[in-house]
């Protein structure tokens, strides 16, 4: 086939049913619910299952009962409800079960505006449930990227048997362009789980190594362990014992550290030469790109750098960036909350300047250009 | 009997459970052990989920596929997890706060839905593991830690409210019937579609204590006492069934269609148009 | 639940959280407790099988064993 | 080549739809295209609009800054997105519901009645849009007429085929009578 | 008439509302005006909430203390603020999705605690304000946007609910019965503890036209042709009211104990206690 | 009367006393559960009202409630709740309804172990609703300051019309000390709401100041105005006009901003002549407390810095101090989540070391004692 | 409802969204859409005053009123 | 001068409250205190413990760091914080549960039947902890009798009054007759 015209939304349900979506539990909500309405028509055809649960809180523990159960499972959904899920987040967390969010930003807090655009649960998706807890996510900025970056979700979420926030705006979730499913280059291939071992009897599915997430074979099937929201060993049985509590923690921990590498991506053009670097993630970074193709037709020397991972925010990278600048402008649909990664990253390297974008609109190219314009001016 | 029992379902190695002496919550699990025996359940086909609290706990000690989840969501976790595993048997173990304060909408949820899942709740009418605040159930004017007055909420009617939900299987029994119990069990796991045994435990030591119950045997009296077999109830009027417990089963419905299947057809319709 | 008279109930200690249900309900009064507050059986002959002991036992404690198979 | 096509209107009018459609024709056609819109509940009564982007090269923001081409077919929308055309761009209007404005010599003003022709010879207002689809591609080819009515049969459902192709044609021969009115004008696109 | 109404109960300005042509939820706004003008309503000793959707953007236009809340806890919210105010006469409007799929278990809780007030619902069986998603009061294989192939999901029957959940209020109408909803509506009101009102409306956009209602009118219709008021219904065998509506009051309990009372009476005797 | 002997979360509820606490509604969770028990036994004694309701969810919404009916409420959780709690915090935010929440950390994430002490819902505080908002929180680390900080935690909720986090960990919640309520010092006396305009007709609540928080009377009183949370109007009538959007979320923002020095409050010693500082807060700053105590006998030159005043942190204090030192020593229960915000305000000023606290047990002074000793010796 | 024939039907035309149920249900069949899909009376003095379209209209845009009163 | 003192044992023994009458008594006696305890669902069967620190000074840290003072009222409560002690301690056990350890030269060691003797001699062995306070306040007069005494009946039921202050009385003599056996010691508290 060739190029069609695909949502953003769509888009991710492309890349979910490409990395082996099976289960979609979801509640609707604006601007996420196409999402679950594709997966009602399409996961039957696939033999997979849709559910619409009596809010978002069933819908995530649907969506972990399902992945127990040995499915690839996924739900989707927008800031009220984002909230809601908090606590069931952290428990497929500290289950180490593996599951997909998607998370369409809008405008907050509370209902705020249904249909605006917004940045501003960038650090909810990392800080949102209690407890010590990593958090990976990842923010496509365009349609075929909504298709990749859903399939990396899914990737990465096996890989450490964990919870993966795909994290999109608004602009990025509603807009359409024209995409090749099928003719997409290097996708990843999302690994089954297991090989578990043949001794069924007794198995240990936490027993893994200090910087490896659990082997959760599906429940039903032999295995026979517990799975809790509770501080526990090997087997899965709640232990109150300080090292054990200790090791389990550090280990959630660790096993994303270990990949935080190979997990990293961004998007880093014009940054060779630059004075200023512009900072955006998502939409934003469209209205980024055109502001700094426009000044560099300027001869200003601006670069262009957008997290991908948003989480873990690519600090390495831009702290060696911050060394070579003398500013950073960062721009979000947000008071800034990115903006505060940046700042723990760049130390007093350079200067920090936030554009903020508060209005419920997309950030335009031309505010950015501007703010740039004064930050060299200065 | 029950040693071959607990050999056999139990993790012996995690014996004697964490629940106080006298506690309903370990007759409610023997009662179950003697269900497993009697409909031939395959341990490795059966998956079992509960929530939080002293209830919950019990499948910290089941020989099962095992899932203790959040408190309250039990049963959504059990409907993602059934949806498209026609070949597993799911039981939801679950105290009474957990399936009716804080897990009320999905407990009606799971009712309306009618997908194959067996929900047991044991209703000790108090919160056992957070020390004795009351519940939904809690009968009105007794003592608990937040009810120091007495308490002056209504209570709910469990099986009532799962019928108002539309449920195909309703029964309750009490700790004191634990051979009823048993049978109830059994039946819940053989039928088709959603099932409920609520069972009235004891907790002697945050709500009998304070209800001036003197030992947990007392408790059981009181169940024994106070219950009427469904049979008799319908022969009686409401202001006789006044403060009564009516046991057995209420609603055992045949004809209607569990999810699961709905869900399973669709999935081979749309198989059987791409093969 | 079968009379066989070569049954004999028999305590767990390890197990017998000295409740005292089964002492209570026992048709056949032969349960009590020991120092401990642990259930003790003072007349096995007498016992008329019921069951309800074990039935009713939250612990898994006591039990219809086979005569002399005492755990 | 980058042009920027906005289509506003009232919630009932399909005009997203409209600019789903002109979007997978230009996709067909072998542009770049973004499309997008704007939501929410004001959607409903008030001024709504779908925009799509057709472009050459890469389409970083994804918004329309100023339109190149503007339908306008009701009145609040005309009103509101009126001051959003870059100079010398088209503007057409369903003069059902729009009333012509005064002359502006930056802008190229079309009209036509087309939710009432419609309306009368189809009987069904509901394909004003796809009418409207039919008279841009006469009066502001961007994208070719054939690949147009392509991606419209792509979207509606089976069972209107014959239905939207005759609103297409309504459409068509709208656009043919404007440009024999006012004078067709050369585009390069 | 109702020109006086809305004059004196709605705020002019921001009329014409927002919902669609032919909209049932502004029928029973009609309907609550013409309640209101009944029990001579205190604009300035009446609190009216809502959730979140399209019916509960009726509290944007009426002329009260109004409380837009969070999607499904509006009746939450009303128990905090009913609590210590006896003064206040607290309505609160939802819709089904609203009300009984995230708000299911505020609704159970609140017909068992019998606080006093009055919850309206109104039920268009679909979620009218996020595009026509299934509610779980859509009847089976009915079409909405996430049951594309038709409607697998059993739904409630809201008032049997209410019932079963213990509430000693609760009345049906629908947008047809225009005059009954005044009626049910102002007994509501007049109701002392919790009172329910269960009101089918149309949503044309996004129930009617895909499930082939021609128009607003036809919806109104089919309501009144499957609709079967409570007397006539109780002769009815449970086949003969197989997908029909049972409409007027259900229940109307009156000796029930309020829960304000007993909050009142336990301050009051602290308070003679102290002074 | 003379000094009593008080639990954490007892003088919690004497503080809220105090302050005119009228309305508690909560759900049981351990180790917050004697707050409600305290409340259901004594509220009925003042006249006030109090419900165990369904859940953390409609605890959080009866509070709400309550205050807009006019009176001082309060709930009290612990993390499972806390997220729970999440999207109607978010609420009352954007409608400006002043609450007091009382979060009493334990071990997570999940239900972790529910009787063990931890410091990891510090971000969560802060960033667990979605959506740009501000938030506020207060950090006892004794039985007095239980008492003090929950009449601070009203004093601000009022002054505000927005939240106040009071945050205790399972360790000064449970500890008893001794107190004598009736003499504490320096008691703030908590501000009646109003006064109000005597024109009832078109009140519009939220016409105030930039900086300033919404006046909102008692509903059913007469003013008849629209509470949402939804970007709204002065009156509180949706609007989605991108200024008055972006100048409802600035004064969100700025009415904290503007008494943010006010507010602050911070427990500093030794800090005068100090080459290492130790900054803590809650229980484990007692463990600093005594470590410090001990190594200035060893005439080792260690300094303590303890935030009360926990959101908004005091990054300029913090930010002063760091110019004066070489390390500085930050000490949570946790994998380190306040240590982000020492990091931001620091920059690049000293050496930041921190220690992590995530056993479920008190961090010991020994445990700091060592960290200082190996911070210096490097 | 009072059958004063004082009264006569109205049509607020800005309030009206033109969705048909009035026009649908009155019994004396005086109503009806006018070019741009508003109600209008074509026959007020058959009106039976029967209220239905009032009571029914979802966006008060149909009233009895005094005659002559029109707004 | 800084105490730390230990109440450790079962779930069902009420050795929390203790710690509390004993904290609060010391309280009375114008001392500070702190007192704190393991709460949780371990505390139900396992070993569980309830601290009580006393001081004269300012207390920062608020756990007990070792005990100057243990009652052991269980084996497994007595095995897992026997090592949690000063030298030169004072530990109390109940030999009706615990087995009396081989002799410390470091330690302190006394034991009395303290639940039997209370099961004997009112009947109800859950007043054991209030016996406990009544022994400690002879062989550990940290605090005194009279002000225990007063701050015992502060704490529990009006209606337990008598029964407590008989085994509290009971709990003395137990005291006493230590001292008698095993000699007495010179505290400076
Ligand atoms: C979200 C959340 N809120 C509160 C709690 C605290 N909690 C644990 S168990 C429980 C209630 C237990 O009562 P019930 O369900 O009746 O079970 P029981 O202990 O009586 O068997 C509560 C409130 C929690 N774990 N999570
Ligand atoms: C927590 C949360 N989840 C989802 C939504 C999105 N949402 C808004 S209204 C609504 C349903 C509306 O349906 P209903 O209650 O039946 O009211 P109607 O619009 O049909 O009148 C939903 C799902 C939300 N606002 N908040
Ligand atoms: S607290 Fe109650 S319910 Fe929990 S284990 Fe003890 S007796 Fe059983
Ligand atoms: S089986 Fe019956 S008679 Fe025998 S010991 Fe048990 S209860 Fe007593
Ligand atoms: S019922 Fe069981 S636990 Fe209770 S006393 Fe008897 S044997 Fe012991
Ligand atoms: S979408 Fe439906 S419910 Fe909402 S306003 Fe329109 S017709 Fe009414
Ligand atoms: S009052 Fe009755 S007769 Fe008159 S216009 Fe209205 S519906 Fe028709
Ligand atoms: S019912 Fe009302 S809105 Fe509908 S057509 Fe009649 S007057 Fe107009
Ligand atoms: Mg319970
Ligand atoms: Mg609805």
């Amino acid at each position: 086939m060739s190029a069609k015209l695909v949502q953003g939304n769509e888009a991710v349900v492309y890349g979910a049913f490409n990395a082996g979506l099976k289960f979609f539990a979801g509640y609707p909500i604006t601007p996420s619910t196409e999402i679950a309405e594709m997966c009602s028509r399409d996961l039957p055809k696939v033999g997979g299952a849709f559910i619409q649960m009596e809010d978002e809180i069933s819908s995530i523990a649907a969506c972990i009962g399902a992945s127990l159960a040995g499915f690839r499972s996924m739900s989707a959904t927008s800031g009220p409800g984002f909230s809601l899920m908090q606590e069931n987040i952290g428990y497929a967390i500290m289950a180490e079960v593996p599951i997909v969010i998607v998370d369409v930003q809008r405008m907050g807090p509370s209902t705020g505006i249904a249909t605006a655009p917004s940045q501003s649960d960038y650090m909810q998706v990392r800080w949102g449930t209690h407890g010590d807890h990593p958090m990976v996510s990842f923010a496509p900025f365009s349609v075929e990227e909504c298709f990749t970056e859903a399939i990396r979700a899914f990737y990465w979420s096996e890989k450490i048997s964990s919870v993966v926030v795909l994290l999109l705006d608004e602009v990025v979730a509603h807009m359409r362009e024209g995409i090749d499913i099928d003719n997409v280059e290097n996708i990843l291939e999302v690994p089954d789980r297991g090989p578990f071992s043949e001794e069924k009897e007794g198995f240990r599915p936490y027993k893994v190594d200090r910087d490896k997430g659990a082997k959760l074979p599906p429940l039903g099937t032999g295995y026979r362990f517990n799975v809790t929201g509770l501080v526990h060993d090997e087997m899965g049985f709640p232990v109150e014992d300080p090292e054990k509590t200790g090791d389990l923690i550090r280990r959630l921990h660790n096993k994303i550290d270990a990949v935080e590498d190979e997990m990293a991506s961004y998007d880093e053009r014009y940054t060779e030469d630059a004075d200023v670097i512009v900072i955006s993630y998502g939409s934003v970074a469209r209205s980024s790109l055109r502001a700094v193709r426009e000044l560099r037709k300027n001869n200003v020397k601006v670069g262009f750098f957008r997290p991908i991972t948003v989480w873990p925010f690519p600090s390495k990278r831009v702290r060696e960036l911050s060394k070579k600048v003398k500013n950073i402008v960062v721009a979000e649909m947000s008071m800034g909350q990115m903006v505060h990664e940046v700042e723990r990253s760049v130390g007093d390297s350079c200067q920090i300047t936030l554009l903020q974008g508060i209005k419920g609109e997309l950030i335009t190219p031309d505010a950015i250009h501007n703010t740039v314009s004064e930050v060299i001016s200065k | 009997m029950i040693g071959e029992l607990t050999n056999k379902y139990l993790r012996m190695d995690r014996l004697p459970h964490m629940w106080c002496p006298g506690c309903g919550h370990g007759i409610a699990l023997g009662a179950l052990l003697r269900a497993f025996d009697r409909v031939k359940i395959d341990k490795d086909k059966t998956v079992i989920l509960s929530g939080i609290g002293c209830a919950s706990r019990a499948v910290g000690y089941l020989d099962f596929s095992t899932v203790h989840t959040t408190h309250g969501r039990a049963l959504a976790f059990a409907t993602g997890l059934r949806l498209l595993r026609d070949d597993v048997k799911v039981i939801v173990i679950m105290g009474d706060g957990d399936a009716l304060a804080i897990g009320g909408n999905h407990f009606i949820h799971a009712c309306r839905r009618n997908i194959d899942i067996t929900a047991i709740v044991l209703n000790n009418q108090i919160y056992g593991m957070t020390g004795g605040q009351s519940s939904p159930t809690t009968p009105q004017s007794r003592l608990s830690t937040t009810t120091p007055y007495g308490n002056f909420a209504r209570a709910f009617d469990f099986c009532n409210l799962a019928i108002g939900a539309g449920a195909t299987y309703v029964a309750r029994a009490t700790a004191y019937h634990a051979s009823l119990m048993t049978e109830l069990y059994a039946n819940a796991i053989k039928h088709h579609g959603f099932s409920f045994v609520e069972t009235f435990t004891q907790c002697p030591v945050n709500y009998g204590r304070r209800n001036k119950f003197p030992d947990p045997a007392s408790m059981l009296q009181y169940m024994k006492d106070i219950s009427v077999p469904f049979k008799v109830a319908q022969n009686m009027g409401s202001d006789e069934l006044q403060g009564k417990i009516v046991i057995g089963e209420l609603i055992k419905e045949k004809e209607d269609v569990e999810l699961n299947e709905v869900v399973r057809e669709r999935i081979m319709k749309f198989r059987g148009g791409a093969q | 639940m079968s009379q066989s008279s070569h049954l004999e109930p028999v305590v767990n200690r390890a197990f017998c959280k000295g409740c005292g249900i089964c002492i209570e309900f026992c048709p056949a009064n032969i349960l009590e407790f020991d120092e401990q507050r642990k259930c003790r059986v003072t007349d096995p002959e007498k016992c008329i099988k019921c069951y309800q002991c074990e039935m009713r036992c939250p612990d898994f404690a006591i039990e219809l064993v086979e005569k002399g198979e005492k755990k | 080549m980058t042009k920027e096509l906005r289509f506003a209107g009232t919630g009932g009018q399909g005009l997203i739809l409209a600019a789903i459609i002109y979007a997978e024709a230009a996709l067909y056609d072998g542009h770049r295209v973004l499309q997008s819109q704007s939501y929410g509940p004001e959607s409903r009564g008030g001024a709504s609009k779908a925009d799509c982007i057709v472009s050459d090269t890469e389409i970083d923001y994804p918004k329309v800054y100023l339109a190149d081409f503007l339908l306008a077919m009701s009145q609040k929308a005309f009103d509101k997105y009126k001051a959003d055309v870059k100079k010398g761009s088209v503007v057409l209007f369903d003069s059902t519901y729009v009333e012509i404005p005064e002359k502006d010599e930056n802008i190229i003003y079309f009209s036509a009645p087309i939710s009432k022709t419609v309306r009368d010879k189809i009987g069904k207002e509901l394909a004003s849009n796809i009418a409207a689809l039919g008279t841009i591609s006469v009066i502001y080819p961007l994208v070719g007429e054939e690949i147009l009515l392509k991606a419209i049969l792509h979207r509606v459902p089976k069972a209107t085929t014959e239905l939207n192709k005759s609103a297409f044609n309504v459409g068509k021969k709208l656009g043919k009578e404007i440009l024999e009115s006012q004078g067709s004008i050369e585009f390069v696109f």
